[in-house]
């Protein structure tokens, strides 16, 4: 019958975009098994381990990140416009990979990964398979949530200057973060949660500098300034 | 004090620049999804009119109630299907998919009920898109619907088809309710196989449980004419039960 | 100083309308008291009481129900504006009101009670509280609810002639309610439930109508329809 | 026949407050984003920003807010009497605002903005479309909790003196709330949370005096008492 | 000191009443594996097998019941006045029991197991350790869930008096329940299933009466009327 | 360190089990799509096609069923000991999987399908690999759960004496269950369920035994009884 | 009849304990409320208002809240053996007073108020309505609670002795919770944030020792002990 | 009547007497089961008194106290853990695993505590095996406890070090605390790596939050320590802040 023709037409289609979508949740699974085990080198920033010693531990893993997502790359090129289909496959992944990828670029420069950086170093190139702004956004926001503890224990090791530089970095990124027109709902959540993070380091701040624990006066706060 | 000085927006750091990019990008998405919402609501709202339009049919005017079925259908297609057409064009359809998904479902649920009214077969997704196809040949990448909404709006066709199975029966309409009820069966039954290979199948599994009760109260309504039938037979003697003695036909 | 004249206004107005709010809900459950001994008495013609009697019991409380929705309105008169403030404080209880003298107004008279007679019967007067027409829906379907029963316990008490003007009723009713385009869920649930009452109601006039339990024909159903 | 009449009024009417209430979530929508700009805005005070200048960003939205209001209002004017039964419409957004304008009020006064002048600040009329008085003291606590970041923060920039100000107005308005005798359970719940709010501005405060940061002595305290 | 004296003694009352606590509810379930195979003996009766045989099966678990709310018993007369703080221990299998002794009851006798009987029967004595009234009406209300299937069954089995005695005990039953005045919820809740029960019953009662099928006329109804 | 060294060698313990898993898993699914298209086939009985053309449809999956097993079977057999480690990895489908061999063969037989019988029919040798007891009960009552529609839609087409043997059987298969002392929660709820079973398939039996439609009289029911 | 009888028997006695019920659950609504006016009176001494004069306001709320237990008491005195029955409709108001009154106690004496003494200034007697231990525990948890902010404000107000005496009586009461072996999830939470109490309470205790604002020195402790 | 007579349990038809085999078999697994229930409940209550014993420690009463708890351990070891093992000879371990894994989890929670207090290091799962061996030698399988009872267990443990850590900071152990913190932080990596190919680590994802959780808390707790310690300094002049200022130590 006709729709008996239809429906067996439908299970074709079907299997096809379901065994698409299978081999890219294994590639996925795998890059977030390399992802633990860079943020289980990321771990030890917290108990004051020299910060090119953390970098060498992650390298490989971040190469191998790299590959699993360039393979997924690969996979989409075979399906255009089919990108928005899958994403809910690797999305996830891809805001952990951010995360953890700008919080290692921030330990070295004290910059925050542009989106253009970080695709770049994810293997995603822009013309098909590009890193989606709100992806993007979302790995950026958890990365915010590991800084109060960063700057919690640096101060416990010793380092009364990193609350200043961490305040700095977080109130800049969330004055950057405001200039957005959030609406969609979990990067909304996300980013309002940043405000959580900004209010602990505040607090950290509060605490080092109201036992004059910064080595630096007003007149270093004003050299700050003209940075 | 140093800290005062960054956070105001108004200083331009690299940080910024980079960020009134992504300002931009999302505005102009955010927008076109609030524009896609919009649209979807008014196709929903008058799919929904259609399908009450269909329940008003009754023995007698069954005619009229679908000719203005069929013209409120083609009312939604061509006033407001065609604006989220346009509101789409251009776009990655997977991307707004949720925005639009409720009105193209409800709007599937609405064209396949008209044409099982009048035809008494099912509506391709082939046929849909091509009527469709006109709405939308200006642009590059016209609005197909997908097998995934078809399939979800199919689903709750089902629940309006139980609605309808009963009124028919209340109407004396016994042969037209168990036509309902084998296409029903017919659907939920090739349904079963497709749904553990859908995209995202939790939202239709939960839909297959409903069909599967609606499916048994058409089949409890249908036992339930024919067990009381069947006291007809003996006393006039006749093989077939007089089924117009049903409903209000005879008032 | 001001703030403390400005919070003594508030502690005024806060108990003011909370204890609007509790004099509406002791009413509410009143009503609803009385609502049960009607339903009460209105189990009775399930018994096959006279309908003139069972009316006569209803009818005190009834009395009792309308003063207590008439005390709710003389409430709501001092508190202009303030209908939909206490509305979820009488709304269920509205509609229980609604399905009862609307049952009784068929057994009497055999017709719909419309919203108008039903807003007058419940002490509600349109201007300031008047019955939501919601409210009066779902009324109405509730007292759909109660018909199979009735019908079945009619003919078992020997009146035959009751299936048929229930379902004509009833037909007229249901075809009217198909005429609104509900979104509201509980509205369009409770319709949906109103087809199962006509398909029982239907059935019983079948099982009469089969054993000539009828004594009309045709001729009589016309006659009927002159009534 | 006349039951058609009345179904055939019903379906006009249930159509009618359908559009009404989207309208006014529209409205209210466009109020909630106004809010969010005038939030950025006020954050900038707890990176020290001089008040005026944080007022001057502020102010563009604030009219636009207030003007989303007035048209709520208009709509209102409209509908006579249903002011509560579209209430939760915008009542959250009604909160936001005068959390807003109040912080705003107390930091170029320091005094609390009383309900009258928020009432009027937002384009709201007392005839028709009031400010109710739940929401305008929901409100109210959401200011309070911004309060203990901006002494932190004050302190961290070397206003020593802030702590004691905001313990003072937080102690005085914390009294004010004891005064009412709360049912509500939202508002409840919200004064409740005020308690923290003026534990930890406590706390700043013993933090400042126990380091002997207030310039003031014995002597400016109880000049402060006698305030 | 005597704070260490007193933890001292605290501790061993907290350990003391959560042994009484594991002991009763072992007992309780006990008591519900019993009550599970009178319930399975009870099932016989929808299979028509002679009541005075379903009585004989069910006799030993009865017996072993009673024994079990007995040792309850002794235990919470151990505790005087502490009834009711392990009520919530045993009170739902208490219902079930109670269901079960006025089904058994009511197929013997025709009549209601009265409390004082229940309380008797179950081992409980009305001084220390008494039968809650709630879980009397509760167990009566799961009794009469019972009778709809039973009557369908005796119908089918060619009983077709049956119908009628037991809507006539269940319209006097559900009279007897509609004189409570009904708080507790779940009491009303089950109190309002009832009244499905009585539908089905009445419902049976129309198709053996619309049949013919009862074999007494007008004459035997009026009989029965009198009884 | 110790820690490192132990962490690493539940790593590799770990993975094992892991892959295990996962080639369970892989068949498990397999075994599902085939219980699948069986089910499928099933759904035609409604329609009353007849069985021998339902049998035939089903048996190639049948077989495709029995073989996914007898490789799940094949991979526990290298973990001695570990059947019920992975036992949740494939419960569900071997549930599925009897309850569709068991009314296949009920269909056929009219008979309940043995536990032994269903362990050989699905390719698991009783040795390392048997079928787990509960899971064939649960399966079981899956099965009974088919019955009140089959029933429903055999009278529907003209079977009258169709609901008279299902009863039998249901009520055997019912009073069986009940010599099991039942504690397993999810067992124990399937059950509880099968009641319901009963109750529509009896009342089904008694909608057209009240008709008259058996053909058998007293007499045919004595007979069965010696059956 | 005698169903009759027995049901309007019911009726009271339902009624009976309903009303019950809501005289309790009056009454301890009235202590919670006078627990609030005792409570706001507390908060004075965090403003360093002499004991004396807070003890004077609080005093006739006490009494207040004393007489409404007593009442309570009163009507359980009725009802012998049913003091679980109702426990849940004063248990949290109970808790509540047991912190209240242990905290005036404190200030007054430097001691645990007993469990005895609590039961006895509540107006329980231990006979009939006595004060259930984990009622007391719990309430004495709350009041451990309230120590790290009265230690905070009594050291900003000059009082720098405190934090020494706070801190030897919270470390002895924690060490005799730590006796008891908890199994109760609320009692245990309520005793795991006691720990945080003390922590705080020793960070104060420090901060006035390190500046030498404690007068004394050992000798003085030693005297101190002697208080 | 037909139904009656097939209905009654007397009767022997072959389904009954097949179901008589599998009332059996499940009264006897039912029958394990509460018995292995039973006496992992007292494995529970023993171990949790046993934490609560290691809780009582005090600067000054370590010993003692440690001692104490050791010989509870032991007594829950060989009373009541051997009971557990009784019942379980001879059955698949992993059957009953539901019944018994909260006694064990507990049970590893106690004893890791305890050593962790003796002597600063993990008590290994393999060491913790072979103190159960002897109690199980007579039976052809012993108990053992398996990898993901352990780590469970382990989880939990990282809830009471934190406990134990605010206390040993309020008795002035900041040493103490930090060496809590460092192992704390050591299982929480370590447990990172393996929570994604447990069996079946739903469980276990929530207990990495609370883990998380408490390390924070030991960590903000240190820094509270250590930037009031600060402030001793320039009063004394010292390099060290001292510590021992801290709790009630000075009493
Ligand atoms: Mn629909
Ligand atoms: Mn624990």
């Amino acid at each position: 019958s006709s729709i008996e023709t239809q429906f067996h037409d439908f299970r074709l289609q079907l299997e096809g975009s379901g065994s698409v979508r299978e081999r890219i949740r294994a590639l996925a699974a795998e890059a977030e098994s390399a992802a633990r085990l860079i943020q289980a080198s990321l771990l030890l920033v917290h108990q004051s381990l020299p910060i090119p010693e953390v970098m060498e531990k992650a390298k490989v893993q971040i190469e191998a990140m790299r590959e699993h997502f360039g393979r997924i790359a690969d996979i989409l090129r075979e399906c255009p416009g089919q990108y928005y289909r899958y994403h809910g496959d690797w999305k996830s992944e891809t805001q952990t990979a951010v995360s953890l990828i700008a919080f290692l670029h921030w330990l070295e420069t004290g910059d925050l990964l542009m989106h253009a950086d970080a695709e770049r170093k994810l293997g995603m190139d822009a013309s098909e398979f590009g890193l989606d702004i709100e992806d993007y956004l979302i790995g950026i926001c958890y990365m915010s949530n590991e800084l109060p503890r960063y700057v919690v224990n640096q101060v416990t090791a010793g380092d009364y200057d990193c609350p200043r530089k961490v305040l700095k970095f977080l109130t800049d990124l969330h004055a950057s973060f405001r200039m957005l027109n959030l609406r969609n709902d979990l990067l909304r959540k996300k980013f309002d949660g940043m405000k959580y993070d900004l209010r602990r380091v505040e607090e950290v701040y509060y605490d080092v500098k109201i036992r004059g624990l910064i080595s630096g006066d007003s007149k270093q706060d004003q050299n700050t300034k003209a940075e | 004090t140093a800290i005062a000085t960054s956070g105001d927006p108004s200083s331009n750091s690299p940080m910024k620049e980079e960020f009134a990019k992504y300002a931009n990008y999302l505005n102009e998405i955010n927008d076109k999804r609030e524009r896609v919402v919009k649209a979807s609501r008014d196709v929903t709202i008058n799919s929904k009119k259609v399908i009450f339009q269909v329940h008003r049919i009754s023995k007698d005017n069954k005619e009229e109630v679908l000719m203005k079925a069929e013209q409120d259908l083609v009312a939604v297609t061509n006033q407001y299907m065609s604006k989220l057409v346009n509101e789409l064009k251009g776009t990655d359809f997977w991307k707004l998919r949720r925005a639009y998904t409720p009105a193209v479902q409800e709007y599937v649920e609405a064209a396949t009920l008209c044409t099982f009214c009048k035809t008494g077969t099912l509506l391709n997704l082939d046929e849909m898109n091509a009527t469709l196809q006109p709405l939308s040949d200006k642009f590059a990448e016209p609005l197909q619907i997908n097998v995934l909404d078809y399939l979800l709006g199919l689903a709750d066709l089902t629940g309006e088809l139980m609605r309808l199975a009963i009124g028919r029966i209340s109407d004396g309409e016994i042969e037209y309710a168990q036509k309902i009820c084998r296409f029903v069966r017919d659907i939920y039954r090739e349904l079963t196989l497709l749904v553990p290979i859908m995209d995202d199948n939790a939202e239709m599994k939960k839909k297959m449980e409903v069909m599967l009760q609606s499916v048994v109260k058409i089949e409890n309504a249908c036992f339930s004419v024919h067990v009381r039938g069947s006291e007809y037979i003996p006393l006039l003697g006749s093989g077939d039960p007089d089924y117009s003695f049903l409903g209000v036909s005879d008032f």
